[in-house]
């Protein structure tokens, strides 16, 4: 599986998202954001950290690169999408998501280790893990509020497009584990093809039982399905 | 422009300073030069207080490569594997702006850290704020942990460790010192000695701004009447773009272009061409017109007082320039050729083809006032307390307010702002001794850890400087890390008054006897005078900032506890020295009496036998026992982990809180598995170590036979309210 | 009553918007940055921008004198970083 | 010549101010947690208070109709996100 991981300025958790994809055996390539060609890829992905310095809005300048171009004609010809948290901003600043992430509701940067709920196992990039099954993954955020307009809410339901919602360790959804104030609860969506997803928790940081867990593993194991 | 008394005065020169200055030249300096005088020539660039004492301290080893004299120490970890490190103090611009001031603190050294050829890979903090209670502590404190977040999660370098204390002594004169951790191939080290004629020397990163130029500001609205009044302006940080110029410095580094480098911290310009040409025994020569500025109208003088960050300057092979360029360029970042390497030993500045100021580099750097302060002797404290006096209390009651106190309380208010994971490495985050950080690719990991003890410093500054040391090198010992090195910043009162500059020698005294003992020697540092006001200084703080190594990392060793039914152990001797306990500062607020001894024999056997411990994979959690005594630590495994205590009334000491809350040093807390525990006694047999059986671990809750008995969850409620509340 | 009563109440708030710049000679990373973008997106006549915060407050106050002093004390205590940054108080009608 | 030349210099930068506001519907997190804290602080009689974001653009252009479009291009492609934000362009004299 041929996979490519975008690189902007301040992009910071490239490399992590790099080391991951290859531990997982899939052939991955960097792409520098003024690049104007992707190579042949069957997942691309927008990595964490601070493009641009998340001045003006995360992920709003980043969102702009012509490579961005690119992207989302990929996007549009069924390709594999995975931004994951500074690269979910960036997918919701292009419109390949919709929705917005708002600044976290104490105002705080927020890094620990939350439970997530599995709320759709049957895509491209969960279907290793059970339904309901709940993971510990870190977040590591300033914006990972998550807030949309009602029509999209209701969309995201009816459709079973939320991704992942925070919950406790025996998987009660409720707004004491709320890290952030996001709607519903909410840590990562679908696009309704199901082809982009975009989640604030970094998967790339839990698939080594030294450093963490092998909670993330899973969703890099569906994509080599 | 004639130079008066005054305006030698705003520079911070005295006297004798500005005669030694006209002798050193020849003649009157310009304004340009008397600026670049007074930058080089305080006690910031210059070390002139402290450079005679300095010199006493332990400096070398066989796992140095590069003590202190460098951005930063280097040392060797096996394989082609180096550690480079360093801590530095931001302390008064935190004080008048929190948020920045520590920001730029990080990002200051950072920079010292990356200028050498490494790439970072964690950042620590010491930050010592003023009591709860004072009016400005809250906004400090929210101002300095989102500073230090702020500038690490953008750049992506995990904060991993750190101390945060409250003091009163601290009210006018907060602490924030930051210590960064880089990585580097032994053989791709880089340095700051220029050496070769006519090398170009190069400019890159950020603009220069009119930022920190505070003798200029002063002096100018001093005789320059009609101009407009020029405030301080803060240093503000921009992590993005050191982000850029750490990639961008990192490319470059990847061959043979560079010839030495050296980043802009204080003094900007000047302490970084002074110090490149100085080490080098060239001169420089810079035309001032070509310096990448922010604003209009920027004078030489500003130019090279400006302490705009996120910059760098380079000495460069012959013919590499255009390659270089290509690299910050592909990063937007400024790259300009502004003067070149001379023969001169001097440093010329050269602005519209006229020659504005040129100063011999000996006169600013070699020939730089060295002091030997009057310093006098700690009076030893007398043992005052009258313990037979004090109110009764309750082990559980003393237990709770300590463990409730704003200084004992958990930090994850904190650390939960601050990315501990980012570059995916950090096998062991906040919470316990040590943070385990493990080399890239690669099964070995080093541990930090930053640690001070202001109030045995103020009472024994002696006892108080071994302390530190021991406790830093045990913090790595229970991690399972053999401690190699490390770094230091030495914050102080004034050192022109005699009990501070006693307090800072006797401190020193003890460090050193304390690395030697220990082979533990200093490879970097920073020293922070005129910490306090006018009348009062601050209690003499040294922060020590250790690194150890693991060799082969299975899996990381805290001090949660991990399973049922284990053996704890404690080992070093509790004789129950109460002077100086938070128990007493806690309960009673008593701050007077001596500290716990120091026996050096004892820590370093202690330590080493522990560390066989663990290295034989005999141990499964350990912690050491230091502030706030036994009941405290075993509090601590408790809280981080999902399992509780029962800990044996003690046999001998009758006295139960002595024991308890007694902080002998040296001891340390392990579980150990009953299957492991013949195994373990056996070796602390051999090794003469003295250890005693307290208790067992279990379920639920927290338990001291015929003492107290408190419900884990509880014990974790007490432990984690305070920074909620605040 | 009715009607008076709203017709208080109206009278009771008063608007007021706040705008906080970065003083001069103060780095503006982000304005930096965005400026650049800009111009890479093709603006090419843009000579400078500068970014700052805005704030609409309501106040509950009859008293407009009153309530611009209150105003400014929350620029004081809380909005305004008055080390780096100016403000400016405007009325809103 | 020189004179005539500055002034021509001096007309063509146009300044103007863009306030960015979060959408009525819009959450705003930041002007909440401002709200409550300036409550703690005693600040009473506050009704509400809203954040947002703050340009000051200097346009090289003597056009003004011009100059604000270029403006409004930049809203547009940059510094607005309009699913969430409203704006308003004002010329600053
Ligand atoms: N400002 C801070 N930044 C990062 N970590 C911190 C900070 N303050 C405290 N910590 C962490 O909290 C834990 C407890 O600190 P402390 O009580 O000083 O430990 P110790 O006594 O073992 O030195 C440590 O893991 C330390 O790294
Ligand atoms: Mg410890």
């Amino acid at each position: 599986m041929k996979s490519c991981v975008i690189v902007f300025p301040g992009s910071n958790c490239d490399r992590d998202i790099a080391t991951a994809l290859e531990k997982m055996q899939f052939k991955n390539k960097m792409v520098w954001h003024k690049e104007t060609a992707l190579p042949k890829s069957d997942l691309i992905v927008i990595p964490g950290g601070f493009s641009y310095g998340d001045y003006l809005r995360s992920g709003a300048i980043a969102g702009k690169s012509i490579i961005l171009d690119e992207v989302i004609k990929a996007a549009n010809s069924g390709c594999l999408i995975l931004g994951i948290c500074n690269g979910f901003q960036i997918l919701t600043e292009t419109g390949l998501l919709s929705g917005t992430l708002l600044r976290n509701k104490k105002l705080k940067f927020i890094n620990k280790d939350v439970n997530i709920k599995v709320m759709n196992n049957k895509t491209k990039f969960s279907s290793n893990y059970r339904l309901n099954q709940v993971l510990k993954i870190n977040i590591a955020h300033n914006e990972g509020n998550f807030f949309t307009n009602e029509k999209h809410r209701e969309q995201l339901k009816k459709e079973d497009l939320i991704a992942f919602k925070y919950c406790d360790e025996k998987g009660d959804i409720s707004e004491r584990v709320n890290p952030n104030g996001a709607m519903d609860n909410i840590a990562g969506i679908y696009n309704s093809k199901k082809n982009i997803l975009g989640m604030m928790p970094h998967p790339e940081r839990m698939i080594d039982e030294m450093i963490s867990n092998t909670d993330g593993i899973n969703l890099f194991k569906s994509l080599l399905n | 422009m004639k130079i008066t008394e005054k305006i030698i005065e705003k520079h911070g020169l005295k006297k004798e300073e500005y005669e030694n200055i006209k002798k050193l030249l020849n003649r009157n300096p310009n304004l340009l030069e008397l600026g670049i005088f007074s930058a080089m020539w305080n006690e910031h660039c210059s070390y002139k207080s402290s450079k005679i004492h300095l010199k006493k301290l332990p400096t070398k080893g066989k796992q140095v490569i590069q003590g202190p004299g460098e951005n930063a120490g280097v040392i060797d970890i096996g394989d082609d594997d180096a550690i480079v490190f360093k801590i530095e103090s931001h302390n008064h611009p935190s004080y008048i702006e929190p948020y920045q001031g520590a920001s730029t603190g990080v990002g200051g050294i950072l920079r010292d850290v990356f200028t050498m050829g490494a790439r970072p890979i964690a950042l620590l903090n010491s930050i010592h704020f003023g009591s709860p209670s004072h009016p400005k502590t809250k906004s400090l404190l929210n101002g300095v942990v989102s500073g230090i977040g702020g500038y690490g999660n953008c750049i992506g370098i995990p904060t991993v460790a750190g101390e945060t204390k409250f003091n009163e002594t601290y009210n006018e004169n907060i602490l924030v010192n930051a210590m960064a951790v880089g990585h580097a191939k032994k053989n791709k080290i880089f340095y700051s000695k220029a050496k070769g004629l006519n090398k170009s020397v190069v400019y890159v990163g950020s603009k220069t701004g009119r930022d920190g130029i505070h003798g200029a500001s002063m002096a100018s609205a001093e005789f320059d009447e009609n101009s407009e009044e020029k405030k301080p302006t803060v240093q503000v940080g921009d992590p993005f773009t050191e982000k850029l110029l750490l990639e961008a410095c990192l490319e470059l580094m990847k061959d043979d272009s560079i010839i030495s480098i050296q980043d802009m911290g204080a003094a900007g310009l000047t302490s970084s061409s002074v110090e490149m040409a100085s080490k080098g025994s060239l001169g420089i020569e810079l035309e001032l017109d070509k310096v990448p500025c922010r604003e209009e109208n920027m004078t030489p003088y500003e130019m090279m007082l400006s302490e705009s960050q996120e910059r760098m300057l380079m000495i460069l092979e012959d013919g590499k320039e255009k390659h270089a360029k290509q690299i910050f360029e592909k990063w937007d970042l400024d790259f300009v050729i502004i003067g070149k390497t001379t023969n001169t030993k001097k440093l010329t500045l050269k602005y519209k083809n006229k020659i504005e100021g040129e100063i011999p580099i000996d006169a600013l750097a070699a020939n730089a006032p060295i002091y030997d302060r009057k310093w006098s002797k700690k009076k030893n404290e007398k043992n005052t307390i009258d313990f037979k006096k004090l109110k009764k209390i309750k082990i559980e009651d003393a237990l709770i307010k300590i463990l409730s106190s704003p200084n004992h309380s958990n930090k994850s208010w904190i650390t939960d702002q601050y990315d501990q994971m980012v570059m995916c490495d950090t096998a062991q985050r906040s919470g316990s001794d040590a943070a385990i950080i493990r080399i890239h690719n690669k099964d070995k990991a080093i541990a930090v850890s930053v640690d001070s003890s202001a109030n045995y410093c103020k009472s024994h500054p002696l006892t108080g400087g071994k302390q530190i040391v021991c406790e830093n090198w045990r913090n790595l010992i229970t991690v399972g890390a053999k401690p190699l090195a490390i770094t230091n910043c030495l914050n102080f009162g004034n050192p022109e008054n005699e009990d501070v500059m006693g307090e800072f020698a006797e401190c020193l005294e003890g460090i050193k006897k304390a690395c030697e003992f220990l082979n533990y020697p200093i490879v970097s540092g920073n020293v922070s005078f005129y910490n306090g006001t006018n009348k009062k200084n601050i209690f003499p703080t040294p922060v020590i900032g250790g690194v150890g190594l693991i060799k082969k990392i299975f899996k990381p060793i805290g001090h949660s506890l991990k399973k049922d039914k284990s053996f704890l152990i404690l080992i070093g001797k509790t004789f129950g020295h109460l002077g100086q306990s938070c128990f007493l500062q806690e309960n009673y607020s008593i701050t007077e009496g001596k500290p716990p001894e120091v026996n050096l024999t004892n820590e370093k056997n202690n330590g080493e036998a522990v560390l066989k411990l663990i290295n034989e994979n005999l141990i499964d959690s350990a912690h050491d026992v230091s502030n706030g005594g036994l009941l405290v630590a075993l509090s601590e495994m408790t809280i981080s982990s999902n399992l509780g205590v029962k800990i044996e009334k003690p046999k001998k000491l009758n006295n139960t809180i002595e024991y308890f809350f007694g902080e002998d040093q040296g001891r340390y807390i392990l579980e150990i598995g009953e299957r492991n525990f013949k195994k373990v006694e056996k070796i602390l047999k051999t090794g003469n170590i003295f250890y005693e059986k307290i208790g067992v671990t279990q379920q639920e809750f927290f338990e001291v036979e015929g003492e107290l008995k408190i419900a884990k969850n509880d014990l974790f409620k007490i432990n984690n309210q305070w920074y909620n509340n605040y | 009553m009715e009607k008076l009563f709203q017709l208080n109440s109206k009278k009771n708030k008063l608007k007021f918007s706040v705008i906080v710049t970065l003083k001069k000679d103060v780095l503006d990373p982000q304005g930096k940055v965005v400026q650049n973008t800009l111009a890479n997106l093709g603006m090419d006549n843009l000579k400078s921008i500068r970014q700052g915060k805005y704030f609409e407050i309501d106040v509950e106050e009859q008293d407009q004198v009153k309530a611009e002093e209150k105003v400014n004390q929350m620029c004081e205590k809380l909005l305004v970083n008055l080390i780096i940054e100016d403000y400016k108080i405007d009325k809103v009608k």
